[in-house]
């Protein structure tokens, strides 16, 4: 019985931390943000060669064949540190690809994403809840429609789209009818886009049920890494509002010297912590094809989703008005844990399914 | 209790609205930008000539010298909002340089700057906050030295808003260096194109720059532009702060902002289905109905207080915080029913309402914030709604 | 304008609150709450003695001809000291009837509810929401079936239901084939019954459409009384919260200079004083017969719950341990606002009722 | 990351579950009431023979002198839970006051007081809290004066569970009148049946006397009845309330409470519709159920860390705050879920599951706020956890 990371873990997460605090300061977040795409391709280069970009894969596919653990806890640095990449897509992709069984098709796939090669855009946001219309339809082979909030489609060399019927479809995203369209959020650290399908050739995954598992797999992951990166995020925060706290005075003292500060930081770290404790379980349960896996997975996002708004609005507000700021920059993680929220199911949404996952819900 | 207005006060708003109605092509538009523009300056001069702006400032000074009546601001107020057409203008200058120069000015004062000011000539910027001194102003830093027939000082400002535009500024500064802190501060009026003077845009969480800092090095400033005396401008500036919190939003504005979440909710769909005929949602767009509609009668309760000349007691002070409070919630609401469609920004595609619910929602929290607000209106409310004991002296301070 | 008691409400209210601190002190709701009726009846003949049991009805049926706004001021005085008694039920039938117009059966109940002649009990629960299966039928002009959390069902000599038709029935409270069993809640300051009805003969007051506005005023009127009743226990939860942190010390201090127990009384106040203005607000709507009532009584009600559960909460915590504990009797006012939350209608019910009113739903 | 057990564990809990199951009809039932009911005192003496009970406790002293296993005392209150069969006696006897005898009694005071204590013979109470130190045991003012070999003890203790059943306490008294604070306070043991104690039940909000007023007049106690050194008390006092942090739940009782919740959404009807079937109700059940998984799966990582001899840091410090606030979450979403039911009482026709949720949802918020429990765990975790200051103190004080 050993729920801790073990020495490798711990190992893994301060590399990644490390290389991650040297690659991506405040300063190269700022200038990401301000929408310099060089400098958010050094950050993925600079993690790239630590290798995490197959962290799930097989090592025969070039991987780690860790699990989705240690993807949680890359995940978490990398939202602890707001670092833009793509690493969560390949991460999702790769753990879609992985249940066709080892099909050649989806090897070769995999293999290609493992060594970055194939750069994946991911689409499954029609698959969660369709907004404004979206929606994709394949006939003959040809992909029709238009996909929102698609993670990384701005880098992507190739589309890996959720269809739905469950199945997954493959587009090269430079092939003539793909249009793409950035998305602009609060969260300029990170890029979604619109993408366009007028007719385009799609390559499907066979094996229809094995297709379903891939599309859900992807989802399930989609959701604890965004859920992980909110953790860091929100991590950050508390550690920062503690930080500026022991330095600001007001009235002739320290304001983390003021009951209500202190107790503001506490209530922050009360709700932290389980909710570190709840996604590592999930991640867990995820690896071990445990039953429990997609249950946790679910009360893990949407319960970042809460903590999130609570620890985002409360760090700011121990800042005082330095926070609104752009000089200390804590918006930037702020911003990262609202898109963070809403993206691959708004926390009612995911709520809805866990009721309904677990029979609490007829229709 | 009898919600009806006088036959005085309805012959008013029917003056108001027919006033307004017959000019409405006069009144700036939002693609009028700038705060000079002469179609602005223009509608300004028109409000004050038919008493629709200042209507309480003596004629001396370019208002109309009219009693206050509570009633009919909140009426005009109204026609504002209902024909949606541009409202006086307002600002620091308006809504607290004058008030203040009025109670306190001297007659040279009064003559040479309220007039501009309500012409919208003259745009005043507040120079209070200090990066040192949030919401504890005592502890300000920003010296003027005298010399001569001037002040030399020397400082930083923080939270100036409109600094870029304003042609002046009322600051606080401290002029007596040994008196004790609340003591040793003055109330000066100048020019912002005073040598010494660079302002420094403070971009903020929505990405714009709402607030500047400004600062000063050896800007010389004649002894007679104090406000008060020396050492008086602590009283200068409560006097000040006080028609600051005569400022606050008229609570139908939460209402409207309400409103505006419901037809989102009805507007917007998942899969489809409408947000309104989520049950999680309305619940929750119900539950902030009602704290709306409780805070518009916890208004209306401030106002009769005042009508009367009574202090409307806690009633008054709790306005701020939950009043804040509540907007920042509704803009949460709108953003959660808008889902992935609630965080984009800028001028993306698929992005609703401008993008006004993410700018209020960041602006929102900064006015919950700014200077440890929240946490100090509930000083105010414990001390002096409830009686409770001021926070005792460290002994360490 | 003016949205202020005015100087005869002001002045009524004082008498009422006297009234009651001299007839209800905590002592008296200590042996109320132990059961001993002769002790509520006490505190029900001081208040008959000021006239305040026909505050609503006509002049010429008795009554002082006043509104809802001055049964509401009434009640939150009641509530402000915890006593028992069945102004509110009387005042809830006594708006009942006033709907038919004065014909002469109404008017010669209105008559006897005004005198006291006829104690009301009032059964509106099964119109708002059937529980473990209740529910009434009449059948021949003679009533079968039961209902819950019947309103005075102890002391009443006459019961005033409403059918699910809408309509309002009467029927004599000691007749044979009523069973009354009460139901005690966590609150024994007042008590409410169950009545089963075994083929008891009914008088339905004539005119349907009438009589359906009846239910509906008495619905408003039971709503927002009780609404009103936690308004004053919460005001006295609150003064009781600030007075004891000026008396009790710790560490040293009183605990009213911590900033922590400063702030939770400030967000009691901050929440208190706005559900006043709405309470009130609803009260004249009702009284002008304004459009706007009946979804203000609906807010008010859903309002006064949420906002219970907080302050009785918080001024509780306020208090330690003492807050515990039967020596200081705050329990009493925490259970009242936890009984008002639940009866005419829980939060989320009567929530979803003003989203309908409001045209928010279909269904 | 490995939830399974070792096979030692697992061989473990099977022996338990094999040696309960076989037993089970020696096991007391709810209705063999009274602490030192036959039944009770039978059931303990063979749960301490077969080493389910005191099972670290030193053989000398009538345990089973076994190294300290936390997993092996998980899967014991994992086995009596889901078994049903009463659980070894607890109390404050057992598992406050023998682990500080262990650790800093005489040899004399374990020989005389742990095997009875263990074996149920031997009931205590705790004399800590006073009526003018709810969170400040150093302000405690109840005196011991020595008198030749006697201490003569006057004053008065609350929040004293058990008192009327209790055969000993232990207590803490001010035996230096002239010391610090903090240093003038002895821990005594002495029988509650020492002439001059007076127990007052103290009934509070369910109704219940779950507490007492304990008063003490010229109560004589022999001065060897001491634990530690006279002044020492507050240490000692503290190793036991070590000892009570580790008493906190097992957080997959409040798992089995959630789900006890779900059911009555599943049973419980309106107008002949599931609550469960309410979406808003739905809603904040699985809100809540994600707060009681994130604390189970922070239990683990608490309990992972004891079994490494880590300190559990943060994990550790935020139980007792969350884990009372989730419970009466809990208990208050079962209440509204029965809605007008949900306040039915005591013996009340229509009430559901005894009005356990009533009692929980009161008593539970009586852990949260007593002696300003929540309040002092804020302190706490923004101390110890995140190393932020005390607060200062006061100049006045």
């Amino acid at each position: 019985m050993d729920f801790s990371l073990s020495e490798d873990q711990l190992s893994f997460q301060s590399s990644v931390r490390g290389l991650l605090e040297r690659s991506c300061p405040l300063d190269v977040v700022r200038v990401v943000a301000a929408g310099d795409r060089d400098a958010a391709e050094r950050v993925v280069r600079d993690l790239d060669a630590l290798g995490v970009r197959g962290v799930m894969a097989p090592e025969a596919d070039g991987g780690l064949e860790l699990g989705l653990l240690d993807a949680v806890i890359i995940q978490e640095m990398i939202g602890r540190q707001c670092a833009p990449g793509d690493f969560s897509g390949a991460a999702i992709v790769i753990a879609g690809l992985s249940s066709f069984g080892g099909t050649s098709a989806a090897r070769a796939w995999m293999t290609k994403v493992v060594s970055g090669d194939v750069r994946p855009g991911v689409a499954l946001a029609e698959r969660i809840g369709v907004r404004d219309g979206t929606g994709l339809r394949l006939e003959g082979g040809r992909l029709h429609g238009r996909s929102l909030f698609v993670v990384d489609g701005d880098t992507a060399t190739h589309l890996f789209i959720a269809l739905p019927s469950g199945s997954l479809a493959i587009v090269d995203a430079t092939a003539q009818g793909v249009s793409r369209v950035p998305l602009r959020t609060i969260d300029a650290t990170r890029v979604f886009s619109e993408i366009l399908f007028d007719g385009v050739p799609a390559e499907v995954l066979t094996g229809e049920s094995l297709a379903g598992a891939a599309v859900n797999r992807m989802t399930a992951v989609a959701r604890l890494l965004v859920a992980a990166d909110a953790l860091g995020a929100m991590q950050v925060m508390l550690e920062r509002a503690v930080a500026y706290s022991l330095e600001r005075k007001q009235f002739g003292r320290v304001i983390g010297s003021f009951q209500a500060v202190k107790h503001m930081c506490a209530e922050m770290a009360a709700r932290l912590e389980p909710l570190r404790a709840l996604i590592w379980h999930a991640a867990h349960a995820f690896d071990e094809g445990s039953e429990e896996a997609d249950l946790l997975i679910l009360l893990a996002k949407s319960h970042a989703a809460e903590v999130g708004v609570f620890i985002a609005r409360t760090a700011t507000e121990v800042h005082g008005g330095m926070g609104f700021t752009d000089l200390v920059g804590l918006h930037y993680w702020f911003k990262r844990i609202g898109v963070s929220r809403q993206v691959f199911g708004a926390p009612e949404a995911v709520r809805g399914e866990a009721a309904r996952l677990q029979g609490w819900v007829s229709s | 209790m009898d919600l009806r207005l006088s036959s005085e006060h309805q012959a008013f708003r029917a003056h108001v609205a027919s006033l307004l109605e017959s000019h409405r092509h006069l009144a700036p538009t939002a693609t009028d930008r700038g705060l000079k523009h002469p179609k602005r300056l223009a509608w300004q001069a028109f409000l004050l000539r038919e008493g629709l702006a200042a209507r309480t400032v003596p004629e001396a000074y370019g208002g109309r010298g009219e009693a206050p009546d509570i009633l009919k601001s909140r009426i005009l107020s109204e026609e504002f909002a209902r024909t949606g057409l541009a409202p006086p203008l307002a600002g620091q200058g308006i809504s607290m340089l004058v008030p203040t120069l009025l109670e306190l000015g001297t007659p040279e004062q009064r003559q040479a700057y309220i007039g501009p000011t309500l012409r919208g000539e003259m745009v005043w910027c507040q120079g209070y906050s200090e990066p040192g001194s949030g919401s504890d102003l005592a502890s300000l830093t920003t010296r003027a030295v005298a010399d001569g027939d001037d002040y030399v000082i020397n400082g930083q400002k923080i939270w100036t808003s409109t600094a870029m535009q304003a042609d002046m500024i009322f600051c606080l500064v401290r002029t007596e260096a040994d008196a004790p802190a609340h003591q040793g501060i003055s109330y000066l009026l100048f020019s912002m194109k005073t040598p010494g003077i660079e302002i420094r845009p403070l971009v903020d969480m929505t990405g714009t720059a709402n607030f500047n800092e400004v600062f000063f090095t050896d800007v010389r400033v004649p002894r007679r532009q104090i406000v008060g005396k020396p050492g008086e401008g602590w009283k200068v500036a409560n006097a000040t702060l006080t028609h600051e919190r005569g400022m606050l939003g008229d609570p139908s504005a939460s209402r409207a902002r309400l409103m505006r979440v419901a037809e989102i909710m009805q507007r917007e769909t998942v899969d489809g289905r409408s947000l309104m005929e989520d049950p999680v949602f309305r619940d929750r767009l119900v539950a902030l109905q009602a704290r709306v509609y409780a805070m518009q009668a916890n208004g209306l309760r401030v106002m009769s207080a005042q009508l009367k000349g009574e202090s409307p007691g806690m009633a008054g002070l709790i306005i701020k915080l939950e009043g804040c409070e509540l907007n920042h919630e509704i803009a949460r609401l709108a953003i959660d029913a808008m889902g992935e469609l609630g965080i984009l920004y800028d001028d993306s595609p698929h992005l609703r309402d401008d993008g006004d619910w993410q700018q209020k929602y960041m602006y929102d929290l900064g006015l919950i914030i700014g200077g440890g607000t929240a946490q100090i209106q509930k000083n105010i409310i414990s001390e002096r709604g409830l009686g409770m004991p001021r926070e005792p002296k460290s002994a360490k301070a």
